[in-house]
């Protein structure tokens, strides 16, 4: 077994605490907690006696020792935490039916928006997707948890602003915004080849 | 760039069925056959969405649109969805409208000087198109992404927890004057209530006598105060001796003139 | 890897069932379930097509490949469940302190009448209160060790007198019953609050 880390603490804990013990404790509060756990909240768990650095090394240690496992460690972006492996979940959609709900078109444009274009009001999504969005879309992913009101902007009506939150990158597994698929260029909607003579105008380009 | 056949090819996947029927694809001239409205509505998520579908899967040149036609066609749909979807309804009744403004401007000879390329409407519905298909894009994209609950679950096992020490409330001298306090509105709101006015430390004292009688027949009055009072400590002390006298704890008694004066709690001598 | 316990069915499943694969399956769903899962549970991971034998001599094997780790499997009456285990509880409590607990307006209020009117009786309290006061009040309090009665009324029935102890003062940090917020300060207090009408009462002042 490896040197303490830190000084042994009688009264507190009774072993010392070698990487090996610091390593088991970290598993046993990840395991037992479903929301991620930031290094903040992890260093809780040695009295802010470890520091960032040591934890993060140590993380990195577990989740390669797990890397075999059904099961795997993994950081998004309001911490870290252990998910089932995506092979797992037909098996265990036998025990319990899928919570997460399959969203319909409308839903998954709308969250788009708002993911790419955040802050947006409700007006914003409606003149991109060129129908008016239903309340129950916005409830439904506001239920979720996916996306929030951050503010209003400051026209008549004052419409709320909506912006994805944190909890949406934490289900799919995302540290940071940065980490979606960018933007794709879109092809010109305007047939070169086509029969009509120049255009009068330039095309806009798709730009995020 | 003429890729027209190949998309056709593949795209044999029916749009939608309508009474078991598959319905292969949209029509150029856009003619929906009345039963297939409701499965059509539902396929395309609006004009932009049925536009980008013409012009992306059938290769319509957006300036080629028969105009006279699809108007002719919107309106009758416009007329139908009147009845329980009149905002859809006006979402394609606008679209048509831009289409033919679009079609109409077209048509008038072309002034070769555009000072300002935004004020040109084809360009406006090109860039809301576009970005419609980006988002549209996106949409898929974002859903193919691995999804908590649906693609994976977290994890969360039992704390084994022994029983926990009982932990007490704590409180502070806030608390206890707080409490107070809301006692004393409430008395104020409810009825009116004669409080006594008395001092806190005497009714301290009061307690520390009963307390220090407690258990003993009677007392010497001189022992209830301590030698190494304070003059202060044994006005009050003296004070609560008479409260409690007066509030029928306490029997003070002197079988003499200048004798030995002897305190006892009521409670005492009754239960003796 | 040991020989496939049932047939592939291809659709379902594209692996084949190894010893190996049903316990990461197992693995699995024991780690995202708090609540112990039975055989029968169990079962349905696999569709009903390992018998429970082969189920519990795979998770007796689980189980003591998790001995050494923090957590541990256990079979509790309604199923397996994984859990921490004891000597982790300390540093797992540092993350989620207990809530404290509080006690009741009843209890904060009948402890202020005993300290500010004490001696007082059960009968007082409720006078002053409006309300009647619960024995389990009473008891809360004397179990605490924070009152006490120190003698008893001589009126009908004899109601004890109940008054604060030095454990009392000691809790609160206090030397005497002066330190506590005078009586005065509250009589502003509660002036500032009430608009015009005169009080009905008297209020009590702290005065040496």
């Amino acid at each position: 077994m490896s040197a303490p880390l830190m000084p042994l603490n009688q009264l507190d804990t009774p072993d010392p605490l070698s990487p090996e013990k610091v390593k088991r404790v970290l598993e046993a509060a990840l395991l037992t907690t479903s929301e991620p756990l930031p290094i903040s909240e992890l260093r809780k768990l040695f009295n802010l006696e470890l520091n960032a650095t040591v934890l993060s090394k140590l993380l990195e240690e577990i989740r390669e020792k797990w890397l075999d496992s059904s099961v795997e460690l993994v950081s998004v972006a309001s911490g870290w935490r252990f998910q089932t492996k995506a092979d797992i979940q037909p098996y265990l959609e036998r025990l319990t039916p899928p919570k997460a709900p399959r969203y319909s078109r409308a839903a998954l444009e709308t969250l788009a928006i708002i993911t790419y274009r955040q802050p947006v009001t409700r007006g914003d999504i409606e003149e991109i997707r060129g129908v008016s969005v239903s309340s129950s879309v916005l409830k439904t992913l506001m239920t979720r948890g996916w996306i929030e009101a951050v503010g209003h902007r400051n026209v008549p009506g004052k419409p709320a602003l909506f912006a994805t939150t944190q909890h949406f990158l934490d289900d799919l597994n995302l540290r940071s915004l940065e980490e979606l698929p960018p933007l794709e260029e879109m092809r010109s909607l305007i047939d070169s080849s086509a029969k009509n003579q120049d255009l009068p105008f330039e095309i806009p380009e798709a730009h995020d | 760039m003429n890729d027209n056949s190949a998309i056709e090819s593949i795209e044999l996947q029916p749009i939608a069925r309508i009474c078991g029927e598959p319905l292969l694809e949209i029509p150029q001239d856009l003619y929906i056959p009345p039963d297939a409205l409701e499965v059509f509505l539902d396929t395309f998520q609006g004009p932009l969405d049925l536009l980008l579908y013409l012009i992306r899967k059938h290769n319509l040149n957006i300036l080629d649109i028969p105009m006279a036609e699809l108007t002719q066609q919107y309106m009758a749909y416009v007329e139908m969805m009147r009845v329980d979807q009149l905002e859809l309804a006006a979402e394609y009744l606008l679209m048509t409208a831009l289409l033919i403004e679009i079609k109409s401007r077209m048509l008038l000879p072309n002034p070769k000087i555009e000072t300002e390329q935004e004020h040109d409407p084809r360009a406006e519905l090109v860039r809301r198109l576009l970005e419609y298909e980006q988002m549209k894009h996106a949409a898929t994209r974002i859903n193919e992404l691995p999804q908590a609950g649906r693609d994976f679950n977290v994890i969360q096992i039992r704390i084994d927890q022994p029983p926990a020490a009982v932990q007490l409330p704590g409180i502070n001298t806030d608390d206890l004057r707080n409490a107070w306090m809301a006692i004393l509105t409430r008395a104020r709101i409810h009825h009116p209530h004669q409080i006594k006015r008395e001092t806190l430390s005497v009714r301290a004292y009061m307690s520390q006598v009963l307390r220090d009688l407690r258990g003993c027949d009677q007392v010497e009055f001189y022992e209830l105060f301590s030698p190494t009072a304070t003059v202060a400590e044994v006005i009050v002390t003296f004070l609560a001796v008479l409260e409690l006298v007066k509030e029928l704890l306490l029997e003070v008694s002197q079988s003499h003139d200048a004798g030995v004066i002897y305190v006892r709690s009521i409670d005492a001598a009754q239960s003796a």
